[in-house]
């Protein structure tokens, strides 16, 4: 598999140089490796941190701004970043007011974001976490390590956002991540795997007709294996998954979102079945993205996540927010 | 013979080369039930770790083994960093400020480690980790040292006993880390984790047995 | 090749009905496939109208709403439109001073929009046209059916918006998106060919070394056929390229453009690569865009459009716009 | 026997059945030089011009093609659609109002369609497209009606020169449409709307011949 780099061991050096040119209103710091907002954490404000593995872009670099995040911290290529980075962008998103670092549910990332988060409690930073753990696809019990953090953790950092530029605290903000994350589920398929740089080869093999059901945002496998179908299949099977889970129904928020390798043209025929689907089913899509928000590198496949919705959900998702990926409202 | 800093410092030493020559088994184990990165996760780790040796010579094998984990949180990210990290950091204080450990203080570091370990990511034996081959690699050195054996033999048989727990990970169903995911699919697959383990125990018994002869 | 489609013969109806369920703000004519601002043409303003094959998204129709565009027209996969859908969609453009036609330089895009332009003078709509030629690959002679339109029309599209919003009129608006057309320069590089629903094979093969240099938008061949390097040699090639047909110099807009299947860590990555690049030949890169803005399904690669700007044109770029591709300003 | 509206309509249903079932060859050849949707153009176009026949079925062979030129307008879209269907309205002008068209007619009908397609697309002999086929066909069809064939064997006569000038063109470079981009890389290839051309003259000769027959 070709791929635009100069190297494995460059890619991400690259992408944040990249980066730093595109985006004047953003702060990177290329030896510690941490995105924040050039000026500086808003005092008062609590901040705001997320971060993983990189290869999920515009997750999470493309979301520090006004309105979203203060700080985003990417690791290696699917990998979670490091106790010292996170605490570079915990302090880098310190307002005086408190952090609240939005975790996404997977060992490396909870481990590594815990310690981190002792380092800043040291430095008397008060910071809060909340593990992101939207994904229907594998069975939370005890026999796992839970379910996965996918694309709730965008919903939860554009509400986080809002609230926090809004004056919430940091009890109140967390409240509202902790909400959205329960009033969320998602579900992934790939139809095609992606390749990580160092591997040069793709990280699993799909036959000609088959998907992977509930596949990961790491390219991880997920459920099962299922066979190819008409994308109107597939976002039911995605959807009934969803809906077995936490059944949907009122105003909801869907992310029909792009694993990276997906045209933005299917996407939205994707988004046409979703929307059929939910209205069949009792619920109303008031809000929406489409596009590509939280990938895995050039993975061909697409994920639902489907928030419910409430007034003041509502009012954090439109409120203004200027970032490299989200901009809007004034 | 003792561990000391020396020897200490190979064994870190020579469980970075260990790794580095066999990450493609390490990413391809982690491929199939994972994301793929524990390869190029442990490689960069131990890389940071002896590189430190360098930068900060350490003054004890206690030292070393803290400095070693210090790295391994600071450079690997992933489950495996915190994990190993921590673990190594726990080993490394168990052995205190002592120039030279005995095979006796030396299986109180592991098990220092193997605690550490379980305590931070609260695995069981059983749940197809690195625990699996910790544990039993663990109980062996244990025994060869109660047994009167000295620090290369007790290392072969935790190294030995490492292997033994790795292969014994093949039939089990995940029940931690990213495998978990997989459910039942997880299972006729090494663990990654336990794979590496066994890599940096062989390591350990390859620098004390070579330095005993 | 898996696709997220239903069936190959009802893509572009499946991706029209998800665009108009996603944007309220756009109004979708599924049968005649017109995309036109839910509000209609504002009176007096000079209509601006663009097209072409689907597969490109989100060009046209992510970027019809204020400030840019006010219809778009998609025809089926890689295939111009037919003149009466052009014509619908200049009629919903119209607001009485006239409609500009901004078109791609193909033999089908051209002469469907000329007949559609025949057909509004005969309804007594003046009409304009800008035939955009800004692909560099091509030689530009009387021996070829000329220079291949690109990564500029999202250019031209942006810059005409920003004009016709602030009321310049039908002249005024065809000499910008004139100069914009004769002030960029453009350049593709394909690593991976993608894959036509219709077709169920990549249209074209490159092999484990090869890469397609000067590749156009709808996957047709280029220059030549060139050997895979490392991103900052290929976007060296490219800007190469550019820089030999019109030299860079003072400051200028870039466009980093992602074909479809290149993950954005890599276009990050490659922008880097071509701010140096740049900056290394006079030029000051002082806007940009990098991302996915003129794709061709699932092609994986990325082209480069560089724009010699003046004050005119940044005030014009800096404007307000709010599409469902381009959103900022106030 | 002359050409009457049945044997235009049926000319232009067989020409919509052999080019739907040669679509795949002409998507493989568009795909090689172009960008795929030749096959898939011509089709879609010629489809829509056998159901307009239904809907509104023409009262002369003129209105046949007239009918036939503007489906293919509004309904190909691509290069093709524009040349194709304001050739086929001229040949339809051309033919006016009568009720048949005698052979002489008909190749001023051809001559005005190659002469639409010539004025709007600006191409000549020798550039590689669709009137590499067309001009030496309607150029055969003169010849065979001057020496007093009749339309069956004129038509033949065309489809063999189209036949012959789609061979021609593969050791062309392109100089229009889509494979000009490719510079001399078009050589080697045959150009797709030549292929199409034949395609749609050989149905002439096949009704034609069927009917006298
Ligand atoms: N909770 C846990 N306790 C012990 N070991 C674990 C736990 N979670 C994961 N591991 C180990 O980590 C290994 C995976 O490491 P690595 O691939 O580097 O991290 P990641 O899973 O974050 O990509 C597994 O094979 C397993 O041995
Ligand atoms: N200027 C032209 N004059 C005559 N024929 C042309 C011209 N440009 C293109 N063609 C014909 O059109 C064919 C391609 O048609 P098609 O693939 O349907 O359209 P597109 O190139 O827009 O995809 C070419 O093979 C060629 O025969
Ligand atoms: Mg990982
Ligand atoms: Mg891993
Ligand atoms: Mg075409
Ligand atoms: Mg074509």
């Amino acid at each position: 598999m070709k791929k635009l780099i100069n190297s494995p061991d460059s890619v991400i050096a690259d992408a944040l140089r990249g980066m730093a040119a595109a985006h004047p209103a953003l702060s990177v710091d290329h030896d510690t490796r941490v995105i924040s907002r050039a000026g500086g954490a808003a005092q008062g404000k609590v901040g705001l941190v997320s971060g993983g593995g990189s290869g999920h872009e515009p997750l999470h670099g493309g979301y520090v701004g006004p309105g979203m995040l203060d700080a985003a911290v990417p690791g290696e290529i699917y990998t979670s970043p490091v106790p010292d980075q996170i605490l570079a962008a915990t302090k880098a998103a310190d307002g005086g007011a408190g952090v609240l670092h939005i975790v996404k549910n997977y060992t490396g990332d909870v481990l590594n974001f815990r310690m981190a988060a002792e380092l800043a409690e040291d430095e008397d930073i008060r910071v809060s976490a909340v593990v992101m753990n939207d994904d229907t696809a594998v069975e939370d019990s005890t026999f796992t390590a839970g379910r996965r953090g996918t694309g709730a953790t965008v919903v939860a950092e554009k509400i986080a956002g809002a609230a926090a530029a809004q004056g919430a605290d940091l009890d109140a903000v967390t409240r509202l991540v902790t909400e959205v994350n329960d009033r969320s589920r998602s579900f992934g398929i790939a139809l095609h795997a992606g390749t990580v740089p160092a591997a040069g080869t793709p990280g699993f093999e799909l036959g000609p007709d088959e998907v992977e059901l509930g596949v990961g945002i790491h390219g991880e496998p997920g459920r099962e294996r299922g066979s190819m179908a008409p994308v109107r299949d597939l976002v039911a099977y995605a959807l009934e998954a969803i809906n077995a889970d936490r059944p949907v129904g009122g105003d909801v928020l869907v992310l029909l979102n792009g694993q990276g390798g997906t045209p933005l043209i299917e996407l939205y025929g994707a988004y046409a079945e979703a929307v059929d689907w939910l209205e069949g089913h009792g619920a109303t899509v008031t809000r929406n993205l489409v596009g590509n928000y939280i990938t895995s590198l050039d993975q061909a496949g697409f994920s639902i996540t489907v928030t419910a919705l409430d007034d003041e959900l509502v009012r954090l998702w439109d409120a203004p927010v200027e970032t490299p990926a989200l901009r809007w409202g004034r | 013979m003792n561990l000391d800093t020396r020897t200490a410092v190979a064994w870190i030493t020579r469980a970075a080369d260990d790794v580095r020559a066999d990450e493609a088994r390490l990413t391809s184990l982690d491929a199939a039930v994972g994301d793929g990165d524990h390869g190029a996760n442990m490689t960069r780790g131990l890389a940071a770790a002896t590189a430190s040796f360098a930068e900060k010579p350490p003054a004890t094998p206690g030292a070393v083994l803290v400095a070693a984990g210090r790295s391994l949180v600071a450079k690997t990210g992933g489950a495996s960093g915190p994990l190993y990290g921590t673990g190594l950091r726990k080993a490394g204080k168990a052995l205190g400020e002592a120039e030279q450990a005995e095979p006796a203080a030396v299986a109180e570091a592991l098990q220092a480690m193997l605690d550490g370990i379980r305590e931070l990511g609260e695995a069981a034996e059983g749940d197809k980790t690195m625990i699996d081959a910790l544990a039993p690699a663990v109980a062996a050195f244990r025994d060869a040292v109660d047994d009167g054996a000295d620090l290369g033999a007790a290392a072969r048989a935790a190294a030995d006993a490492a292997e033994e727990g790795l292969a014994a990970t093949v039939p089990l169903q995940a029940r931690k880390g990213r495998a978990s995911y997989l459910g039942a699919r997880s299972v006729g697959h090494e663990d990654p984790g336990a794979a590496s383990t066994t890599l940096v125990l062989r390591a350990l018994a390859e620098v004390t047995t070579e330095d005993a002869a």
